[in-house]
């Protein structure tokens, strides 16, 4: 066993302990459980950290495997059993050190936010909880415990939208992300399913030397690139993907700064991880399909984005467009820079969320004071002129938001532009233009929501003067860790030349893995692929640069300097913006599809199975009247169908019979001479 | 593997405990209502007891099965010994017991559930003599079910069960019981006399050399029947893939389908739940269901391979239906507890999709889903039992924010809910898992289809728990109290085991393993022997 | 020619004892009449002897009065059955108040029952077609009376008349039939009927309508639809005393003459050792469908038209029809498998149906009435009683681990043994109907309560609750360990003239 | 013209008919009986009939004789019953005497 499998493992399960201490004593620990559940995540960034840099030291992947399951016997000549294990590699550091920084990050962040919370303790249980599943997704080494604590992350982001479970809307928004989730890891499952059937093992290394020595689930190539989108169904759930994308903006339900661990940074990101994980057995075929469910999510988040009023409603669908944006960048082929746009993506993400929530903060402590319960306290409308009363807030988010658009020297600038000359590297391979256009349009879009957000809630000045004299800067516990995130989205972490990542230690690390699909499948070869992403740099930088720019530009012109009416537009283009205010009618679509067809399915069968079924069986009620009504004294002797119906049936011969039995001793003998004679007429 | 204990043989303490139990109980005046609780807990905890010593003396590598030798804690009497007359042969009934890696799980599962229906019955006051002694035979039945080798005696034990069962659902159960009360008696019996018939043509179908004198008898010796050079020639079941023996495997089928119960067969089961008491449905649910697909892997498939390959794929597609067909039933109903009935029936729809399959993984996963719906739907008929018990209301739509109300309850209520949900880390994800991956590989389509039950499942039991547990609490449960020690004690039990089978299912797949294989390749591989001759 | 008379008389000790025993009960009656108890006695102890006896005669096998009567292991058996049916019967009227408010003529009645008894035990040995009518008569006549002993109620009096005039009709058409045979074979010995049609050349078509004609008599004797009807009638009607004897010790002589007759007539007695001792008719009289057709609507009929029945005794007498029906399939088998069946069936039958009305008749003599209604919370006010009741209409239906289970068991046993799986399904089928009605009165026993909220315990006497248990427990005990009774069966199949 | 065996078993035949008639037909009890009685007579008949043609055996006379017996037995038996019947119901009219029904 290799010593830092064992941090790997203290690192794992050390959240889960937290969350065990807090669930059976978390009554008594009262307010100091936040500090207990903060002191065990700092030491698992620590040691996250540490793993981190010991690992980029070395090549040496470590891997340990171990039989979970054996069923004692053997399939086409190999012993079938269940394997499970944990694996370190660059990504798995990587992911490592970002879960348990933000992690950490959040928990700093909640014991100024969620001080006076009713359920303090078991809020910081369901994120320890949650750490340590996102924790097992990302160390884990076979698809079996990647769905294990796939399922799990999916509990604990169930319990925490669901925290504030008193309202109705709360526990909607749980029950709609953990059932949509199960819907995309269906998908999963049966592409385990098929993995399994053909392999007959589901570590990682195992299928991928199996497919790499040729073996294709039922000798089909269609079948291995289903195998492949099927898997990446989990992502399409997780990672809010559309047509699954409709969960995420509801579970800002749930407390602000799980929005910002959860639905922005980690979680999320999870899919994105998968994609990244599956890649080396993804073909051609699928990775077009991936590339394209990409660019369209990004497309449909970011122009909702732009309409949307309330503060973590836009942050939501900007958290949706990206991970399009980084799946498109996986999907391209550029894999580098999807990971990156990752772990960048979360640093300023999670950042944004975190300001936002502490502009909230700020907003209700102001709305408390005034006891207002009317405006909204995430309504972008009801903001402005913040800069002055929380300069630290405003700063950092202004930081996090240039990040985001891809302005020059932020981490954000480095990671986009990569995704966006990969995508003019596809196209140029591929012919697919429409998705370098989309990457740019999202781009611009981009920029322009984000400084309108960031314009509307900063700039200008206070709707409501009385409100503003009661707002302050957050306290110590919130601003700290907006400036740590702030710092890390400077370019300097992930490449020292501040144009290009390429020549990154990143991209050094996190190289292209080992592609296993048969040559005839596989997507452009690397080597190639990357030359044409130097060749489309430069482009790509300038027109990224300049669209974003242009962005910028608008939203200053329409919101700061108010040359142009924003309300005008919107009057103008009307049924546009409904259509947009309203998310593209995803919601309505798919309660009048498929939520009202399940329900009213499952009405019909009920109603099906109480009266047809039982009606078979239970002789259906018109038949139990026709019977009562022959006889009076039925009502007691109708119990139930098959023998009702023999019942049934049996009243009308029991009358024959007893109508028979007329207590004329005559008529008994004809009968018997009837039968007689019937049985002569047997033999003659 | 042996264990006696005063020279009987473990199983038969096992079986016969409860009667004993019955016996005091009976004797015991009718005003020491303590004195009988207490005494039939006792009983029913020594048969726990006994259980866990029998699964830990339980010799994991033996097959069982088919053969008589790995067989364990085999106890082999002559019960019923005719001498032969000249034109009869003699007929021969032995009192056969013993268990291997199918029964296993379900004696341990029998024991348990028992007592924990023992103690969910604590607050019955209504003739409580009577109640007691008749659950005590309950037991007994079903306890023989799971450890006799014979047909006969199966068969015995068998109907042994539908008596109590009748009057414990009709005299204890709810506003409409006499009507699930006989509707649960016509329908198994209706398909046990079919299963009689079959039994009958199978004992003259089969002879076996007596030890004793020598000459060939007909036998119930189900082992015997599961070995086709046993057939004779020219007998109703003899030969391969006839009509006859498809006929007899239907009639079987049907017996076992009604008890599972598989749809379209299903109906007698949500009244029986609705009315039934607490406990009853516990037992109901948690063991009584089992017994239909446990006959099915003891006496369907071993003795009858060639037909039971021949309607494979009409079982795996009636597990599909049960699956979807009844997640979608529960999604509508209003009641509580119908909700739980009818995802029973989902559930083992599951357990036969499993068995379909035909294969290791199927097969295990269909038993080990046997063992877990056993537990965890237990545990959901107490929860919905202890709500009832205090609100005697079992409305989904009266409840409401029952979590802050009643925090520890709404915590086992947690692991029950996603146990049957299938989440990861609960036992139930095991079982579900190998049943559909098992499935897969011998269904494909039907398999995926089947699998949007669990997409269906989530919906229900989610919407469930938050119609219930979440929201608000409305204004007139406000005295509602938390659940109380006995209601802990009978509740922890069946929560560690789900979640520590969750983590560790090898504590019951070992036991399983062997036995899954060996009855997997005695169907594939007899499937085409020709039998008498 | 006198001494030929004793020694014939030491051949049927059994019926002699019995027929003292009656002497001796009326001659005790005329000296005075108002003593039940010395009456009672007599008559049980006479019973016993006779019982006695046989029991010591278990395994002989010979006939008597110039091949008139056989005494041989098949009769045995069931004179057996109808004693014991008579003794408990005579215990049962001890325990009846119908019964004893009739105290005046109380020696009347044990003389009847006695002659009754004699008339069956005579049946049932009797191996000659003029025999057979004479002994079934003697046996009616008894019972036309015995069934319209309670003078004061119209019913019993209909009853007998009913009775009367039914059985004297099917008796006569019965009679008939035996007089064509008899112009047909020249002879009345059924060996001798038997050689005679095993050379063929008589009539087909005479001989089989002598035959149904006579089937008709015997349809009458065993209450076999559709010669039935009188039965419900009469059982309700009699007193229940003498419907719990009708209903099996008659059924059981009428069976054991049936089986007698067809399978000494009928039977190609040259082929004899097929496997499961099956037999071959002789060719031209296939009654087996016949058989076969009454048996279906026996049970059938009974079940059905018992669903409907509030009045418990009129329940069980259509419940006893269909119980003829299952024992006829018995019959419809033809082998000694099936015999063997059949009288496995009466000695279970005797302690269950005996039992059954046993506690009918108790709850009358408390409640008054018959209802089903009365029977409601019964459960709580007598459970011994009602548990009693209870396992033995479970035995009925043919539930294990009762004796009615291995009742049933033997039969369906035999028919797959024939492979006539097709009426065994429908047979199986039935007794799932008949659980249907049995279980009303459990139900109603222990599921519903008194509406007249009467809770105060019914008590009854020792005497009356042993009683009872001598007739549950061999219900319970035969369900389980079967072994003897099978054997004792098997051994008693065979008849004289028959290898 | 001789008489033959034929004749007799027509007489048997016809005598059988009337009786099954009159005991299906008529209302009143002792009406009944008597059908009854002819049914017995026309059985003897051909008892004798076959004992005598036939070359056969005494047993069918003998039977004639004992079937002539009980005919008077159970006619006795019979009237009791019937009288009894007439003290209760102040008639003999079998269809009237139909309480015992379902």
């Amino acid at each position: 066993m290799i010593p830092e499998l064992n941090i790997a493992l203290a690192i794992l399960f050390l959240p889960l302990v937290s969350f065990l201490l807090l669930i059976f004593f978390g009554k008594r620990f009262l307010n100091r459980s936040g500090h207990i559940a903060t002191t065990f995540l700092g030491i698992d960034l620590i040691l996250a950290f540490f793993l981190f840099f010991s690992k980029l030291a070395t090549e040496a992947v470590w891997d340990i495997t171990v039989t979970w399951i054996d069923f004692h016997t053997m399939v086409n000549n190999i012993p079938l059993k269940l394997d499970i294990g944990i694996m370190v590699d660059n990504l798995t550091t990587v992911m490592l050190v970002v879960v348990t920084l933000i992690s950490f990050l959040v928990h700093v962040f909640s014991l100024a936010y969620m001080k006076d919370d009713v359920r303090y303790s078991r809020y910081y249980a369901n994120l320890g909880i949650f750490t340590f599943s996102m924790l097992g997704i990302v160390v884990t080494n076979n698809y079996l415990l990647m769905y294990v604590f796939w399922e799990l992350v999916g509990l604990s982001s169930y319990l925490l939208i669901g925290h504030w479970y008193e309202k109705k809307s709360a526990s909607d928004a749980a029950k709609k992300a953990f059932i949509v989730n199960r819907v995309g890891d269906l998908g999963f499952f049966i592409g385990i399913m098929i993995v399994w059937m053909q392999y007959s093992t589901l570590t990682f290394h195992g299928i991928f030397t199996a497919i790499g020595s040729g073996v294709l689930p039922y000798d089909s190539n269609a079948w291995l690139t289903a195998a492949g989108l099927l898997i990446f169904c989990g992502a399409i759930g997780k990672s809010a993907q559309f047509p699954l994308h409709v969960w995420l903006p509801d579970a800002m339900e749930g407390p602000t700064p799980v929005s910002a661990l959860i639905h922005a940074a980690t979680m999320v990101a999870a899919g994105v991880y998968l994609v990244a994980r599956t890649f080396p057995m993804l073909t051609a075929d699928a990775l077009m399909v991936i590339a394209y469910f990409g660019a369209v999510t990004s497309f449909i988040a970011a122009t909702i984005a732009i309409v949307q009023n309330d503060i973590k409603k836009i942050l939501a669908y900007s958290t949706v467009s990206q991970l399009g944006y980084m799946v498109m960048g996986l999907g391209v082929g550029a894999f580098s820079a999807g990971v990156m746009h990752l772990v960048t993506h979360a640093a300023f993400k999670a950042g944004l969320f975190l300001a936002s929530g502490s502009v909230i903060y700020a907003m209700h402590r102001a709305l408390h004071h005034l006891n207002d319960h009317h405006t909204d306290a995430q309504d972008v409308r009801s903001m402005g002129g913040l800069k002055s009363k929380m300069p630290v807030t405003f700063w950092t988010m202004t930081m996090f938001t240039l990040a985001i658009s891809g302005v020059p020297l932020t981490s954000g600038f480095l990671s986009k532009d990569e995704i966006l000359a990969g995508t003019l590297a596809y196209s140029h391979f591929t012919g697919h233009s429409l998705i370098p256009i989309v990457g740019f349009l999202v781009a611009g879009l981009t920029a322009f929501y984000m400084f309108r957000m960031l314009i509307l809630t900063f700039m200008g000045e206070h709707k409501d003067a009385h409100r503003f004299e009661h707002i302050h800067e957050s306290p110590k516990a919130i601003i700290i860790p907006l400036m740590v995130l702030a710092t890390f989205s400077f370019f300097a972490f992930f490449s020292l030349n501040p144009i290009s990542a390429s020549q990154g230690w990143f991209f050094e690390k996190i190289s292209y893995p080992a592609v296993v699909v048969p040559e005839k499948l596989a997507a452009t070869p690397t080597e190639e692929f990357v030359e044409e992403i130097h060749h489309q740099h430069t482009m790509a930088m300038a027109l990224s640069v300049g669209v974003s720019g242009l962005g910028i530009l608008i939203a200053f012109i329409t919101y700061f300097w108010k040359k142009i009416s924003a309300d005008a537009f919107e009057r103008m283009l009307k049924p546009l913006h409904t259509f947009l205010y309203r998310k593209w009618f995803f919601d309505e679509l798919y309660d009048a599809t498929v939520v009202a067809g399940t329900v009213g399915l499952a009405r019909l069968l009920a109603w099906f199975d109480n009266t047809i079924i039982d009606g078979i069986v239970n002789g259906a009620a018109w038949l139990t009247k026709i019977v009562s009504v022959i006889s009076g004294k039925f009502d007691t002797l109708v119990v139930d169908g098959m023998v009702n119906f023999t019942a049934f049936f049996t009243g009308m011969m029991g009358q024959t019979v007893q109508k028979v039995q007329t207590g004329k001793v005559q008529t008994y003998m004809i009968f018997a001479i009837i039968g007689f004679m019937v049985l002569l007429a047997l033999y003659i | 593997m042996e264990l006696n204990i005063l020279n009987i043989g473990v199983l038969t303490w096992l079986t016969f405990l409860p009667i004993i139990g019955m016996v005091v109980v009976l004797l015991l005046p009718k005003e020491q209502k303590t004195a009988i609780r207490w005494t039939s807990l006792v009983f029913t905890l020594l048969q726990v007891v006994l259980a866990c010593m029998v699964f830990a003396k339980f010799d994991r590598s033996l097959a069982g099965v088919n053969s008589a030798e790995t067989m364990q804690f085999k106890e082999l009497f002559s019960w019923i010994n005719v001498i032969s007359t000249g034109w009869f042969g003699s007929i021969k009934i032995d009192y056969f017991l013993g268990i291997d890696g199918i029964s296993m799980p379900m004696v341990f599962l029998t024991a348990l559930i028992s007592c924990i229906a023992v103690i969910s019955s604590w607050s019955i006051e209504k003739s409580i003599k009577g109640y007691f002694a008749l659950l005590l035979l309950l037991d007994t039945g079903m306890m023989g079910v799971f450890v006799s080798l014979d047909f006969f005696l199966f068969y015995v034990f068998w109907e042994v069960m539908l008596l109590p069962m009748y009057f414990l659902i009709g005299v204890w159960g709810g506003p409409r019981r006499e009507y699930a009360a006989i509707k649960f008696f016509l329908y198994t019996l209706l398909g046990s006399v079919l299963l009689l018939l079959a039994m009958l043509a199978l004992y003259f179908s089969v002879s076996v050399i007596d030890p004793a004198t020598g000459e060939k008898i007909h036998t119930f010796n189900m082992l015997a029947m599961m070995n086709p050079a046993n057939y004779d020639a020219g007998s109703i079941l003899s030969g391969v893939s006839t009509t006859w023996r498809y006929l007899a495997y239907i009639a079987i089928f049907i017996g076992f389908a009604i008890k599972v119960p598989i749809f379209p067969f299903h109906t007698w089961l949500p009244d029986a739940h609705v009315e039934a008491p607490t406990a009853i449905s516990v037992i109901l649910a948690g063991v009584l269901l089992k017994m239909g697909t446990y006959g099915l892997m003891r006496i369907g498939f071993p003795i009858f391979p060639d037909a039971a390959m021949h309607y494979l794929y009409p079982l795996a597609f009636l597990g599909f239906v049960n699956i979807i067909y009844g997640a979608l039933c529960a999604m509508a109903q209003k009641d509580f507890k119908k909700l739980i009935a009818y995802s029973s029936v989902s559930h083992m729809g599951i357990v036969i999709l499993g068995m379909a399959a035909m294969n290791t993984q199927g097969m295990v996963g269909g038993m080990l889903q046997m063992f877990n719906h056993g537990t965890i739907t237990a545990m959901l008929f107490l929860i919905v039992g202890v709500i009832y018990d205090r609100a005697h209301t079992r409305g989904l739509d009266d409840f409401g924010g029952l979590m802050n109300k009643m925090p520890k309850y709404s915590g086992v209520m947690m692991i029950a809910f996603f146990a049957a949900i299938g989440l990861p880390g609960l036992s139930g994800f095991i079982s579900e898992a190998f049943s559909f991956l098992g499935a897969f590989q011998t269904f494909r389509w039907l398999t995926i289809a089947s699998a949007f039950g669990i997409v269906l499942t989530a919906g229900y039991m989610l919407w469930t728990l938050q119609r219930v547990f979440l929201g608000t609490l409305p204004e007139k449960w406000n005295d509602l109290t938390d659940i109380n020690g006995r209601e802990l004690a009978m509740l922890i039990p069946l929560a560690i085991i789900t979640i520590v089978l969750g983590i560790f299912p090898n504590l019951m797949l070992d036991v399983m393993n062997v036995s899954a294989n060996t009855l997997v390749d005695l169907v594939k591989g007899s499937a085409g022997v020709v039998t008498g001759n | 020619m006198l001494e030929t008379i004793v020694n014939n008389l030491s051949n049927i000790m059994p019926e002699v004892i019995v027929t003292v025993t009656l002497c001796v009960v009326l001659i005790v009656h005329l000296i005075d009449r108002k003593n039940m108890q010395i009456m009672t006695l007599l008559s049980i102890a006479g019973l016993f002897a006779a019982f006695y006896v046989l029991t010591e005669s278990i395994g002989t096998n010979n006939s008597t009065f110039s091949g008139m009567l056989s005494v041989d292991p098949f009769a045995i058996f069931f004179k057996i059955v109808i004693v014991f049916a008579t003794i408990v019967v005579v215990m049962m009227s001890r325990f009846s108040d119908e019964i004893n408010a009739e105290y005046r003529t109380i020696g009347e009645y044990y003389f009847l029952l006695l002659s009754m008894c004699l008339g069956m035990m005579f049946m049932v040995g009797s191996s000659n077609l003029l025999m057979m009518y004479l002994t079934l008569e003697m046996s009616s006549l008894s019972s036309y009376v015995a069934s319209g002993f309670t003078r004061k109620a119209k019913d019993s009096s209909e009853a007998s008349l009913k009775y009367l005039l039914y059985g004297a009709f099917s008796s006569g058409v019965m009679l008939y039939g035996i007089s064509i045979i008899y112009g047909l074979t020249g002879t009345l010995d059924l060996v001798g009927i038997n050689h005679v049609l095993m050379q063929g050349s008589s009539s087909h078509l005479a001989l089989i309508t002598a035959s149904i004609f006579i089937l008709v008599g015997f349809g009458y004797k065993i209450s076999a639809v559709p010669f039935h009807y009188w039965t419900p009638d009469v059982y309700e009607g009699a007193p229940t005393t003498i419907t719990a004897f009708l209903s099996v010790a008659s059924k059981a002589a009428g069976f054991a003459m049936m089986m007698r007759a067809f399978k000494v007539m009928f039977i190609d007695s040259s082929v004899l050792d097929l496997p499961a001792g099956a037999w071959t008719l002789i060719s031209g009289v296939q009654i087996q469908n016949a058989l076969m057709i009454l048996s279906v609507l026996t049970m059938t009929l009974g079940n059905l038209v018992a669903l409907w029945q509030d009045n418990v005794k009129r329940m069980l007498a259509y419940s006893s029809i269909a119980q003829a029906g299952y024992m006829l399939l018995g019959l419809v088998v033809l082998s000694n498998d099936g015999f063997s069946a059949v009288m496995i069936y009466f000695v279970v039958y005797l302690f269950m149906n005996l039992g059954a009305f046993y506690v009918v008749m108790l709850l009358a003599n408390k409640t008054g009435s018959e209802h089903i209604d009365n029977y409601r919370g019964i459960g709580k006010r007598a459970p011994l009683l009602s548990v009693a009741l209870a396992v033995f209409l479970i035995s009925l239906t043919g539930l294990p681990p009762t004796a009615g289970f291995i009742g049933k068991w033997m039969i369906f046993l035999s028919l797959i043994n024939a492979k006539m799986i097709g009426i065994a399904v429908v047979g199986v089928l039935n007794s799932v109907v008949s659980l249907y009605y049995y279980i009303r009165i459990i139900r109603n026993m222990f599921l519903r309560d008194d509406q007249t909220e009467t809770t105060e315990p019914i008590r009854f006497p020792l005497a009356q609750q042993i009683l009872l248990m001598s007739l549950l427990i061999p219900t319970l005990y035969f369900g389980l360990f079967f072994n003897q009774l099978i054997e004792f069966a098997q051994l008693s199949v065979q008849m004289f003239g028959m290898k | 013209m001789t008489i033959t065996l034929t004749h007799f078993l027509l007489i048997s035949a016809i005598l059988f008919s009337l009786g099954m008639y009159a005991v299906l037909t008529r209302r009143n009890a002792i009406m009944v009986l008597m059908g009854v009685e002819l049914i017995l007579n026309s059985a003897n008949i051909n008892f004798l009939a076959f004992s005598r043609f036939g070359d056969m055996n005494i047993e069918g006379q003998m039977a004639a004789i004992f079937v002539i017996i009980l005919a008077a037995a159970e006619a006795a038996i019979a009237l009791a019953i019937v009288l009894n019947i007439y003290k209760r119901f102040h008639t003999v009219n079998v269809d009237e005497i139909s309480f015992l029904k379902d």
